[in-house]
């Protein structure tokens, strides 16, 4: 097990009711940790959703490491 | 000069022009993004922006380089609003001042297509009628 | 909006920017030509603009309404300043409102490309050194 | 014989010394008025002159009538 910091934005951070929060968690990946927040909180399906892991853009396939600041990007619209 | 900055607070480009101006540029191209009154046939009636700041600020910075690399500008500024706007609110402004105005005029329309694709910023419609809706994230649009 | 003056006062785009604001458009481009300091080579000093008002004045409006009609823009707008300017100073300025950016884009670069082939202005550079020449006057710069 | 009043600007105006004229000739067309004109006073060689008659543009060839408004336009340079 290990313990990430996830911020939560937009759609996300409305369905989580809240911003932040730490989660232990066995996901091995991005993908599976969404997998699991999203059964958690009910988050809508998002075909194309992104990850940030401390502050920089990775890939849903990436190793999760303790400790890792997390960030699930829904599409963005900005302008 | 390349400069990318969120702000909570109304946008200032008249002051920002200024710091683009140079004695060696013949050409300025400035966009701003405007709160429209409607989008896909809906009524707004104000919007409400969110960023993942720390990323935000980083992809913008990278945007702003990759422009000066492509075109041979020589300053280019955006700055991006956050919370809450009223209709004909400033949401986003990209200032470029270069030589000629070839350069300007494509620097500035690749960073504001590239920043609306890349950086992490959200926005909230809300409508006449009392719904709302996160943009581009058609599966729960109207649900909050 | 479609409007198109001269004038021999520096130009007001802050001013005129607020006169294209409508509730309707979603963006917002504008494009200001500079004196610079420099062109082809040579040092230049300040700039000189006449224009034949008559027919600039028709022209202008001329190509005000071709980019309506090209592209679904709101509002367009260009003054060009005729007479002494400085280094810095401005020359034309182009606003346009729109609804969505990339009308707002190819409408001002149409515009601006426009006026400087079509309307009857011509400036006149004075260079360090105290030569002086009609630009686009190949046969006859320096002589003057 | 026509008289045409004649309006100069930039390096035209410069090498007639003057803003305006009134010109009696026999020339049919901008373009003979034209050559009539640059041996009067000296006018640069320009490969591209264009020409507008009472405020609109026109054609070098056009027929000039008596009474008209002609200027000369060297290659312009806005902006």
């Amino acid at each position: 097990m290990k313990t990430v910091h996830i911020e939560y934005f937009a759609v996300l951070r409305e369905c989580a009711g809240r911003d932040t929060e730490a989660v232990s968690t066995a996901a091995e990946t991005p993908r599976q940790l969404y997998a699991e927040l999203a059964a958690r909180h009910h988050f809508p399906a998002l075909q194309s959703i992104k990850v940030a892991l401390n502050d920089e853009f990775s890939d849903m396939s990436a190793a999760l490491k303790d400790g890792d600041t997390v960030v699930f990007i829904p599409p963005v619209a900005g302008g | 000069m390349l400069e990318f900055d969120i702000q909570d607070a109304d946008l200032q480009p008249d002051q920002w022009r200024q710091e683009l101006m140079d004695p060696a540029c013949g050409g300025y191209v400035s966009f701003e993004g405007w709160v429209r009154d409607n989008n896909e046939g809906q009524r707004v009636l104000r919007l409400e922006y969110q960023a993942y700041a720390a990323l935000a600020l980083k992809e913008g910075r990278r945007i702003l380089d990759e422009a000066q690399q492509k075109f041979p500008i020589s300053h280019a500024k955006c700055v991006h609003r956050v919370g809450a706007l009223d209709i004909g609110g400033m949401a986003v402004w990209v200032g470029v001042s270069g030589g000629h105005r070839d350069e300007c005029f494509r620097a500035c329309r690749y960073i504001i297509d590239e920043v609306k694709h890349r950086v992490p910023v959200w926005k909230k419609e809300h409508y006449v009628g009392g719904d709302s809706g996160w943009v581009n994230c058609e599966a729960c649009a109207g649900e909050h």
